[in-house]
């Protein structure tokens, strides 16, 4: 332990590892969603690169690698080069602050939920220039849809997240979690006494979590039979690789908040003592937070497109009422009990 | 195009090379690009009963700059050929083209003395790798086509062709 | 509103009737014919000024636009324009067809009574070279945008 | 693929400049279903003009039928409207058998309307596929497929084409369909309507696709009529026009379907006359093979064709609306004009006026709707 104390040290490591659990989730979750497509469509799926399949992603990575590196004719260069970059930091910065154990957490901030939604904005912004830079009518529009997707989402869900800082009274990942101890039912998803309609709460976070995720049903973004391939219209080889990968690792973030605010994170869904401890609690945030990515891929493969006003509507008209309800109950109940 | 020189003559990573060939070969993502008949063939090879999906290739990208596959299914027209050959120009190196039916081969069944509309193969607009014949050719032989363009990249054959026995 | 053939034969009739050009007569210019030997219920032949009265009455009968297209008699020297129309309600199907010179092939539109003759127009434009005075856009529809050939005459040679 | 604006023009009187821009859909789009081009003036995402470019998959069709006899150009006619070939051949064999006077076997009649009900449906799987698809739902696609596969299985027993039957021939058939066909046309009734049912409770009733279809894409009846829309399309706007029921053909008089008619104009009434069309379709097939008479397949036709001079016509209800072959005959034997007036071609004509003030979403939504195959279009 001492050794782990020793700061610059135990800075590299988890940078390692964070870098190796963003890079095999983004790998294996592109695999899996190829995985579960197929088995939701009544068929293999990829498998006959390695067993079953497992190498497809090194496959495909390599593939990416080494293809034509380009910039397209007319676009901004160094912007065009900057968005994958962009978009791929924050969901590397965001996953240091995120508890997987009791003790396993990169780094600690009291301030870690506001550092998580800050920076999934500039995910946004990455998207933006990305279609911008690109010189392609598909990737502007796509751009422009990818902003007033996110203003009209974030909105909503930064309800939601101020509804748990009352109940919470922190920001503070790990401490989140450790209010939640105790058996599922002191889950906050089922927190009744601060907020009778918590599960719906929940429903309309993991809503605009998939909005903002611009997964489907909200994909707006790369609205295949509409925008081509939307923002990424002009990216090819690794540029369009590290956007495909953040798609993936944006989704770990955003499963994984998901599970700290509403699952209880690293808790065990049963108070018995053998079934919690510092070795179980990693496996029942993986547990949980690959059940809830499964859920988005699930959604994606059996639901249509929305339209985009439909998109929009849904936000102001219904989302943003509700969750106002919400935060209003919230206060009076936690006033009254 | 023609008077550049080919590098891979002078500078070789023979290990590398075969790795990386097999990385393409097993992950031929596909242009999402039907012409005519031959494109419902070419979608009912992605279905479930054929499933090109196992081969990694079921990744049909509607755009050319991710594509590193282009499947010609159908009549090339003498309207359409300039669109093609943009398409072609767009996708990035290394790409790799299948000639799917015969229209696309040579013009098949609307090549006659006198004709006005249809490009006689696709391959005079640019080079083709693998010709799957058919009219339209059943998915099986797409299969094929793609096995045969994997044997091309790599060297070795995926499955051991049936023979007939005597 | 259900037409019958009867309404037809009268309103075309009086159609044909009223014509003052010297165009060449055709046998019978308006008749009714088997629809079991030829597919379709009524035939008239009228000179080419009379195609937009002709589709103008039809219009008001409840038609709709079926097809329109050419056929080059290369032998008569003059091209064939037939006009399709059908019923949405009754069996009854119309064709109405015109004759215009082949050195001169002009006639004017009824895109303006049909909007859907549009494409059917620009179509023979392509294919046989006919102009319709006053449509809308003229450019060639199925061949490439500067396609000046017409492939469709008996004489063309690629 | 280059943006470039036009010049800002002023707006109808008083309105401030409005900046449109030409996004070019095609002639390589996920949403084109082939090779259809839409030039799209786009005020932001509204739509002030989309304009079909078509031709980029024109066959010369018509030119190939005036240089080959009569029997040559069948292969031709299952090539115009792939999906739904079996109709195609049925029209040009209808026209030619018109016009030399030959009769048809009621045995071959009666095969006639079983094949061309299964590839209605075989049809109509691949639209419902391709505009779920559309919509962003790729799932339902792949199950389309899959029960397409078990009519393409049959189709394959008798002809040995998957696509381009070329089935019907002067006179008859080419084969006498063999108890397989028919035990596996049996077999097809009993799978399809579960699921059919399947569908209707996993897609049609999805609130998604509801939103995304109900009130979207209007055509008037009035609009069909003069653009010439048929199929789907006409009965989508409440016109029970159905040329097996209007002009009937073969031996369909004698079968009880009912022809399925939503007087919204929307996409989903196009959609729900897609789908009921299927359950129809099952009832034809089902009657057709109780009916089914024994006796050949073919009837006398001369060695050599030669049609009276003359023109003749002949109407099928194809899986896209009303496709009429005229043929034109001057003695010889070949044919002196072949006209192919094909559905799709009137249905999409309309897109210019219909599309207009929409948004790009809907747009692309009524397209998927308005069931397009582009070489029938472009012929």
């Amino acid at each position: 332990m001492s050794f782990l104390s020793i700061e610059p040290i135990r800075l590299l490591l988890y940078l390692v590892g964070i870098g190796a659990f963003v890079g095999a989730n983004a790998a294996y979750l592109v695999l899996a969603e190829r995985k579960i497509a197929g088995r939701i469509q009544r068929r293999p799926g990829p498998n006959e690169a390695g067993y079953g399949g497992w190498m497809q992603p090194f496959a495909d990575v390599l593939k990416l690698f080494v293809k034509q590196i380009m910039v397209p004719p007319g676009a901004d260069a160094l912007l065009y080069r900057l968005a994958p970059l962009m978009v791929m930091a924050p969901p590397l910065i965001c996953l240091v602050t995120v508890p997987y154990g009791e003790t396993l957490v990169a780094r600690n901030i009291n301030v870690g939920l506001l550092l998580v939604f800050s920076l999934g904005s500039v995910n946004v912004m990455a998207l933006m220039l990305g279609g911008w830079a690109s010189r392609n009518k598909y990737a502007v529009i796509s751009a422009a849809r990818v902003v007033s997707q996110n203003v009209a989402y974030e909105i909503p869900m930064l309800l939601v997240v101020i509804t748990l800082l009352m109940i919470t009274g922190t920001m503070d990942l790990n401490e989140i979690v450790r209010q939640q101890a105790g058996g599922f039912w002191h889950w906050n998803i089922l927190f009744l006494k601060a907020n009778l309609l918590m599960p719906v709460t929940f429903v309309i976070f993991f809503i605009c979590m998939l909005a903002e995720l611009n997964r489907a049903p909200f994909d707006m973004a790369e609205a295949e039979s509409e925008l081509v391939a939307g923002a990424f219209t002009e990216y090819g080889g690794m540029g369009f690789g590290v956007f495909f990968m953040a798609e993936y690792s944006n989704i770990v973030v955003g499963c994984s908040l998901a599970t700290v605010l509403f699952f209880g994170g690293w808790q065990s869904p049963v108070p018995i003592a053998l079934l919690s401890g510092p070795l179980w609690g990693p496996l029942w945030f993986l547990l949980k937070l690959y059940a809830l990515v499964f859920t988005v891929m699930w959604i994606r493969w059996t639901f249509p497109r929305t339209q985009f006003y439909g998109l929009l509507n849904l936000s102001w008209k219904i989302l943003i009422p509700i969750s106002l309800f919400t935060l209003l109950l919230t206060s009076v109940q936690l006033k009254v009990f | 195009m023609e008077s550049q020189v080919d590098t891979s003559k002078i500078v070789q990573f023979a290990k590398l090379e075969d790795v990386l060939a097999l990385g393409r070969a097993y992950s031929l993502w596909p242009l999402t690009f039907g012409l005519a008949c031959c494109a419902i063939e070419m979608m009912a090879v992605g279905m479930a009963r054929w499933d090109l999906a196992r081969f990694g290739a079921e990744v049909f990208r509607p755009s050319p700059r991710q594509a590193d596959l282009m499947i010609v299914a159908g009549t090339v027209n003498k309207k359409m050929a300039p669109a093609i050959k943009l398409l072609y120009d767009q996708m990035l190196e290394p790409k790799w083209v299948i000639a799917l039916g015969n229209c696309a081969i040579s013009g098949g069944p609307f090549v006659y003395p006198g004709q006005y509309a249809v490009v006689e193969g696709v391959d005079q607009l640019f080079p083709v790798d693998v010709y799957v014949p058919g009219c339209p050719p059943r998915p099986e032989a797409l299969i094929e086509g793609i096995l045969k363009l994997e044997e091309k990249m790599t060297g070795k054959r995926r499955f051991p062709v049936a023979k007939l026995q005597e | 509103m259900k037409p019958t053939i009867e309404q037809l034969s009268a309103a075309f009739s009086d159609l044909v009737g009223t014509r003052t050009d010297t165009a060449p007569a055709a046998p019978a210019p308006v008749q009714a014919v088997d629809h079991k030997r030829k597919g379709y219920d009524f035939d008239a032949t009228v000179a080419s000024p009379q195609v937009v009265p002709a589709a103008e009455i039809l219009d008001r009968l409840g038609f709709a636009l079926d097809a329109v297209t050419g056929v080059d008699w290369i032998a008569r020297q003059e091209m064939e324009i037939v006009y399709d129309f059908f019923h949405p309600e009754t069996s009854l199907r119309v064709v109405v067809r015109t004759r215009v010179p082949r050195d001169n092939p002009e006639l004017s539109t009824i895109s303006s009574v049909f909007p859907g003759a549009n494409w059917h127009e620009r179509e023979t434009h392509d294919f046989f070279g006919i102009r319709f005075l006053g449509h809308p856009n003229l450019a060639p529809l199925l061949l490439p945008e500067d396609a000046d050939f017409h492939p469709l005459r008996k004489d063309y040679q690629p | 693929m280059i943006a470039q604006k036009e010049a800002p023009s002023a707006g109808p009187s008083g309105e401030a400049p409005q900046e449109t821009f030409v996004l070019n859909l095609g002639p390589q789009h996920p949403a084109g279903h082939g090779v259809l081009r839409v030039l799209m003036t786009m005020d932001g995402e509204w739509i002030t003009k989309a304009e079909p470019v078509i031709g980029y998959i024109h066959r010369m069709h018509e030119k190939m039928g005036e240089n080959r006899t009569w029997a040559k150009f069948l292969p031709n006619t299952s090539r115009i409207d792939y999906l739904s070939a079996m109709h195609y051949t049925h029209a040009f064999v209808g026209a030619v058998e018109r016009g030399a006077g030959i009769e048809v076997p009621p045995r071959a009649e009666y095969v006639r309307v079983i094949t061309s009900e299964l590839n209605r449906i075989a049809s109509h799987m691949v639209w419902w596929g391709a505009l779920l698809s559309d919509l962003g739902g790729l799932t339902p696609f792949l199950y389309a497929f899959d029960d397409r596969e078990l009519i393409l299985d049959l189709f394959e027993g008798i002809c040995g084409a998957r696509l381009t039957y070329c089935y019907y021939r002067f006179g008859g058939l080419c084969n006498d369909v063999d108890d397989d066909f028919l035990r596996g046309a049996r077999a097809f009734l009993k799978h399809m309507p579960p699921r059919l049912k399947l569908y209707r409770d996993l897609v049609t009733n999805n609130i998604i696709l509801r939103k995304r279809l109900t009130g979207i894409g209007l055509i008037s009846a009035e609009m069909c009529r003069k653009y010439g829309a048929t199929g789907p399309v006409i009965r989508g706007s409440g016109v029970a026009y159905d040329v097996r029921k209007v002009e009937p053909y073969s031996v369909y008089p004698k079968f009880d379907f009912k022809i399925p008619v939503y007087p919204e104009c929307d996409s989903m009434a196009r959609y729900l006359v897609h789908m009921d069309e299927m359950e129809q379709s099952l009832r034809i097939i089902e009657q057709a093979l109780d009916q089914i008479p024994a006796g050949p397949v073919m009837g006398k036709v001369p060695r050599v064709l030669r049609l009276p001079p003359g023109d003749y016509c002949y109407a099928v209800e194809a899986a896209r609306g009303r496709f009429m072959v005229r043929i034109v005959s001057d003695g010889k034997d070949i044919p002196y004009r072949v006209k192919l007036r094909t559905p799709s071609f009137s249905n999409l004509s309309l897109y210019e006026e219909a599309s207009r003030g929409m948004i790009l979403t809907d747009a692309l939504a009524m397209l998927g709707s308005l069931d397009l195959v582009i070489p029938d279009i472009d012929r």
